[in-house]
């Protein structure tokens, strides 16, 4: 499998994780260290302001009704998968600002919209398009609709971009683009 | 004497009302206006490293076991009370199984050591909370519908009528009519969910459209998202639709007629028919429906058409002569009524040891005489129910 | 049941002078933040983030295989702090669960797979029970037996909680053993 | 053993509430929350309220209109994410407290009701009480002595039955229900309308609120937060506590703790061969002596029922909890049939072996965790000795009889000396040696294939 990995500048990714394939990182995410992204089935892009944490796996999975070229995964802006979800996807299309809570598992043919909440543990993995704003939670994966989309964790991010390269290796960026002008905007917006 | 019933008179505890129910308890004190919890009949069991109905068992020593298990969890985690030493108004059915209602009273008084025990029926209790000199209750419980005549807080025992026609029968149906949609098979709280969301009780008017060739527009379907959508994969693909017909028809069993007079409006009207007749006009205006299978949306409208419709045919066209059928409201929600009147009646002084305000035999039972007696007066045996001076009573009593 | 004696490979377990195991295969992050009271083992693939926040164990705590101790953050209106993560003695952490807890008390047991959210608080005696989720900001009180997704309180504990966890926690201390007995 | 409600707390707070304020809050917490739709706790968040054009009614409000930014907080759930903005309750300026009550809606009637029996009650044992006056008029000296021991004027009132003046008036004023003719049908748009399945709430939901049962989402309100009790166990038959918690909510130290724990041997299972139908098989028990003084032991076999009248049934022997005073004074309390837990005696279809020996086990030693040589002794029983702690090697015999797969299971009577420790007032030291007896069931799996 070719490696070709693209890491834009401002990312902070960990070298002790797994990364396979084509897989496009955004500025300003951030990439907790054991963490497994494989592209086996197309280009898997992520774009700015994630959180990906421990143990969190992200496949763009291999199906027999490859298109061709593959269609790639395409992961919004401020999503957060917390430690040790998994998201197996061919064709599915991630919005922005959903939060994959801890240990939930999300298959394929799982459309996402935006703002939606997988809870802990949960498990979709029939064919659904979750619309914008669902929140999933329990083991009776009890559905109900936010009035309020999911705050940013823009926050978070500032920090954990400061405080990681004290502490762990991280993969250089190796893709100079301009800085997304969108970073200035965001910070003033308003805070919970 | 005096000056040890004044003590107790300020040492006085709140009473505690326990409706158990063989779907939902509800537990609460005397003088208020609502249970402190409606639960589930169920406790968690280690052994079963699951829930465990108080309602599943084989034999006496299950159900103590059972009934210590549910009171624990009543008393310890929602009331928070001690039980001892406080009295109880138990509601239960007129027609509760005189084994159930001895292992009860077995587990409060040995178990639980509370002082005493006031055993009261559920059909007069919903009559307390109107007021009302008559009443006609129909209480629709998740097993049985019952229908008893309540006549100055005195049940017409003569007239009681019951049927297995309670929420569990809707239940049945529903879930009979989803398979034949072909919906997968569905757990009860599923089914319970999709009753309580979905269901309606239609007019006796689309009911017959249903009967007949021309069905009406069904109401809208429901798409019913099944809960752990997607866990058991390969399995339904995470909902089951829920058609308007489903919807409508779930609780017709409930009016069914089936020749045995088993329907809500023929238990009341044959409740009716074998009540004195210088009461029926009153039974008739203070009709209370009440139980938590009531809750279903257009119950009380449907049975008001279809006792209305009876009252033209036979048999009860020749034999009442209503010309009016009023109902009432409770003031508390269906599940609660009798509960309410538990409390109402705890509340206003008739607890254990003391006749009841609403006259009759209260059946009360303070633990000592328990203990004496080991078993409990009950109405439908001879020792409790021959006069006193009926002359087989001496014969009883050896 | 006694428990059975576990061994692991000599050469991929450290022993610290306080008695501390730690597996050559776990991820201890800002190793300088992290303080293991003695007699701590902590297995293979378990992740310690000690670069977000202090983490603080006490003695005899047992981090199973996979499992992730990790600081819960708190936003603030300005701006996000880490909260230190303490737990106290005798706590047993089963394989890969999740604890994002602010405090863990002593005498916890938290079960297989389980995820215990941001900033719970686990008072001392409590047990979780295999694969529940606890929600973000739970309390879990004394005594208390909690279970499913989200997790409830199920039942009470024994008052002999205490000694149950320190037997249990200081036995499988004993019976982690070397291969090669010395 | 008697659970008894020892002290209220909030379980998420870990607040203290005397038992007076609990039941009249109605054991709920004033500033903790409950989920009304998942029914976790839920937390208080804060917000700056921008200044925002004041809400159709802030006109009146000039403080409100303070261009400072206010903190305002609102409650929302962390599992389900719900808000109690989500049902329209306005942000709180304070952190706790505050949240708008609602009054029940059936509150006036149901009061109006309560009265009306009370008042009945209260006739009727006024009549009683006037009859039984007619019978002994002689009631002149109780009251001196209601008077020693301050009876308030109302009770002794009520006992001599003369009742407030308005128990009449109450008695006239009450209106019994009025029936109607009509009943409220379906809504018109019943067959039309699409059920939007998010918008109406599930059992659960509804049955968390008892006084409202609400039918819609947008009816949810937070629910107060139900407390938690410590609970301290009471012996049944002598009333002696057996544990007390500690008053702190927080705390998990006890006043009194006296548990099985202390004071049963521990039994153990180190290991079990694979358990074969009409085969032997060797089993390997681990024996530990918790308290601080020697103990003997005898292995019997299991009898059917216990020889002795006041041998107790073990469920396992991990949990433990009921105290050595319960076996004490068992023979007792025949009458009262404690039952708690009920052990079903299971099949037994492996027998065990018992050695003909006495076992003395050392007293427990806390210091002696440090010395972690087993001593190994030739005994062809014990396998080894550590202090107080012993281990056995026993034999097994399998019924041939047994089915294959089904659970393994075996039972021994532990016969041992116990020495009362709990200082009891009168008894003499004779009295202080017991020998007890405890029925212990051995779970060894399930029950092999003999071919193996």
């Amino acid at each position: 499998m070719a490696h070709n990995i693209k890491i834009l500048p401002g990312a902070t990714v960990c070298e002790d994780c797994t990364l396979e394939g084509d897989i496009t990182i955004g500025g300003g995410t951030v990439i907790h260290p054991r963490v497994t992204i494989i592209a086996e089935g197309g280009p898997i892009i992520i774009a700015e302001y994630c959180i990906i944490e421990e143990y969190s796996t992200i496949i763009h999975k291999k199906s027999d009704k490859q298109e061709d070229p593959p269609k790639p995964l395409f992961i919004g802006a401020h999503n957060v998968f917390e430690v040790g979800c998994r998201l197996e996807s061919p064709c599915g299309h991630v919005g922005e600002s959903n939060v994959f809570e801890c240990k939930c598992f999300v298959g394929v043919n799982v459309k996402i919209g935006s703002g939606c909440v997988i809870g802990a543990a949960c498990h979709l993995s029939a064919p659904q398009t979750l619309v914008d704003n669902t929140v999933v939670w329990g083991s009776e994966h009890h559905v109900r609709e936010a009035l309020e989309k999911q705050p940013s964790q823009l926050l978070q991010l500032d920090f954990l971009s400061k405080v990681m390269p004290n502490y762990h290796r991280l993969r250089k960026p190796n893709i100079h683009k301009r800085q997304p002008s969108s970073r200035q905007s965001l910070d003033s917006s308003p805070k919970p | 004497m005096a000056l040890y019933e004044g003590i107790a008179l300020i040492q006085e505890k709140q009473a505690v009302v326990l409706d158990l129910g063989s779907e939902y308890t509800k537990f609460g004190f005397t003088g208020e206006a609502a249970p402190r919890c409606i639960v589930r009949s169920e406790f968690w069991s280690p052994g079963l490293r699951g829930y465990k109905r108080v309602f599943d068992y084989k034999d006496d020593e299950e159900l103590y076991d059972n009934l210590v298990h549910m009171l624990h969890l009543l008393y310890f985690r929602h009331v928070l009370v001690n039980p001892k030493e406080r009295r109880v108004v138990v509601v239960e059915s007129l027609l509760t199984p005189t084994r159930f209602r001895e292992t009860l009273a077995k587990v409060l008084f040995t178990h639980y050591e509370v002082s005493g025990v006031a055993w009261a029926d559920s059909g007069r209790l919903c009559a307390l909370t109107l007021g009302a000199p008559a009443a006609l209750v129909l209480e629709v419980g998740a097993r049985e519908a019952e229908v008893c005549a309540v006549i100055h807080g005195c049940v017409v025992l003569r007239s009681l009528q019951a049927a297995p026609r309670g929420a569990l029968r809707v239940r049945t149906e529903l879930a009979r009519l989803l398979a034949e949609d072909g919906a997968p098979a569905l757990t009860d709280h599923v089914l319970e969910d999709i009753m309580v969301k979905t269901c309606l009780v239609t007019t006796r008017e689309r009911a017959q459209q249903w009967a007949s060739d021309s069905p009406p527009t069904p109401a809208k379907s429901v798409r019913y998202p099944l809960a752990g959508a997607g866990r058991g994969r390969g399995g339904p693909g995470g909902a089951v639709t829920v058609e308007g017909r489903a919807r409508e028809l779930s609780a017709e069993p409930l009016f069914a007629e089936d020749g045995e007079y088993c329907s809500l409006q023929d238990l009341l009207l044959q409740c009716i028919m074998q009540s004195p007749i210088d009461c029926r006009r009153a039974l008739a205006e203070n009709i209370l429906v009440c139980g938590g299978g009531a809750a279903l949306p257009g119950l009380r409208s449907r049975l008001r058409e279809e006792l209305a419709h009876a009252l033209t045919e036979p048999p009860y066209c020749d034999r009442l002569h209503l010309t009016s059928l009023k109902f009432h409201s409770a003031p508390a929600h269906a599940n609660s009524v009798a509960w309410l009147g538990g409390a109402a009646a705890g509340g206003g002084g008739a607890g254990a040891g003391r006749r009841g305000p609403a006259g009759g035999d209260a059946r009360a039972g303070g633990r000592d005489a328990w203990l004496r007696a080991r078993r409990l007066k009950d109405w439908v045996c001879l020792l409790d129910n021959t006069p006193p001076d009926h002359p087989a009573r001496e014969h009883h009593l050896i | 049941m006694e428990l059975q004696d576990t061994y692991y490979n000599k050469s991929e377990y450290v022993e610290t002078a306080s008695g501390n195991k730690v597996s050559r295969q776990t991820v201890l992050c800002g190793s300088q933040n992290i303080v293991l009271h003695g007699k701590v083992i902590v297995q293979s693939d378990a992740i310690i983030r000690g670069d977000l926040a202090n983490v603080k164990t006490g003695r005899f705590c047992i981090i199973s295989k996979g499992s992730v101790i990790r600081p819960p953050f708190k936003k603030f209106s300005k701006g996000v702090a880490f909260f230190p993560l303490q737990m106290g003695d005798h706590v047993f952490v089963g394989e890969n669960a999740v604890v994002n807890a602010a405090v863990v008390g002593s005498y916890v047991y938290i079960g297989k797979n389980v995820v215990i959210g941001r900033r719970c608080v686990l008072k001392d005696c409590c047990m979780i029970e295999d694969n529940s989720v606890l929600p973000a900001e739970t309390v879990v009180p004394s005594f208390a037996r909690y279970s499913g997704s989200p997790a409830r309180f199920v039942t009470n504990l024994p008052e002999a909680m205490p000694d149950l966890m320190t037997e249990f926690t200081k036995s499988y201390y004993q019976h982690f053993l070397p291969t090669t007995v010395s | 053993m008697i659970p008894q409600v020892d002290s209220h707390y909030c379980a998420n707070c870990l607040e203290n509430m005397p038992s007076s304020e609990a039941r009249l809050k109605k054991n709920r917490c004033s500033s903790c929350f409950d989920c009304p739709s998942c029914f976790h706790t839920l937390s208080t968040r804060a917000t700056l309220a921008q200044p925002r054009p004041a809400p159709e009614a802030g006109g009146g409000d000039a403080k409100v209109e303070n261009k400072q930014p206010k903190k305002m907080y609102y409650l929302s759930c962390f599992n389900c994410r719900w808000t109690s903005r989500d049902v329209g309750i306005p942000d709180q300026p304070v952190a706790s407290g505050g949240w708008p009550e609602r009054s029940a809606p059936h509150a006036a009637r149901v009061s109006q009701l309560l009265e009306h029996y009370r008042a009945v009650a209260q006739q009727e044992k006024q009549d009683k009480l006037e009859r039984e006056r007619k019978k002994f008029a002689i009631r002149g000296k109780y009251i001196t002595l209601t008077d020693k021991t301050g009876l308030t004027g109302a009770v002794a009132r009520s006992i001599a039955g003369l009742g407030d003046a308005g128990a009449g008036a109450a008695l006239a004023g009450f209106a019994p229900a009025v029936p109607k003719e009509d009943v409220e049908g379906l809504p018109e748009d019943a067959f039309t309308k699409e059920v939007n399945l998010k918008q109406i709430t599930s059992m659960p939901q509804r049955l968390a609120s008892p006084e409202w049962q609400p039918v819609s989402v947008s009816r949810l309100h937070p629910l107060a937060k139900l407390l938690s009790v410590k609970r301290s166990q009471r012996c049944r038959a002598c009333d002696h506590n057996l544990t007390k918690p500690e008053y702190n909510p927080g705390s998990i130290k006890f006043k009194i703790e006296l548990l099985a724990y202390y004071h049963v041997p521990e039994v153990k299972i180190i290991s079990c061969e694979m358990i074969k139908p009409g085969a032997k098989s060797t089993l390997l028990l681990k024996l530990a002596n918790p308290t601080g003084h020697e103990m003997a032991l005898q292995l019997l076999p299991a009898a059917p029922p216990p020889p002795p009248p006041h041998g107790e049934t073990e469920a396992a022997t991990e949990d433990k909890d009921d105290s050595i005073e319960k076996s004490l004074d068992k023979s007792l309390k025949l009458d009262k049939e404690p039952r708690w837990p009920h052990v079903e005696p299971p099949a037994i279809l492996t027998r065990v072996t018992p050695p003909a020996v006495t076992l003395t086990l050392a007293p427990r030693d806390d210091a002696a965790e440090y010395d972690d040589d087993a001593r190994h002794e030739p005994s062809h029983i014990i396998l080894w000795r550590k202090s107080n702690k012993l281990a056995l090697r026993l034999e097994l015999t399998t019924d041939p009889a047994a089915v294959e797969g089904s659970p393994a299971r075996t039972a021994l009577t532990v016969e041992y000396s116990y020495r009362n420790t709990v200082p009891q007032s009168i008894t003499a030291s004779q009295n202080r040696d017991h020998t007890l007896y405890t029925t212990v069931y051995l779970d060894l799996g399930t029950v092999g294939s003999a071919g193996l």
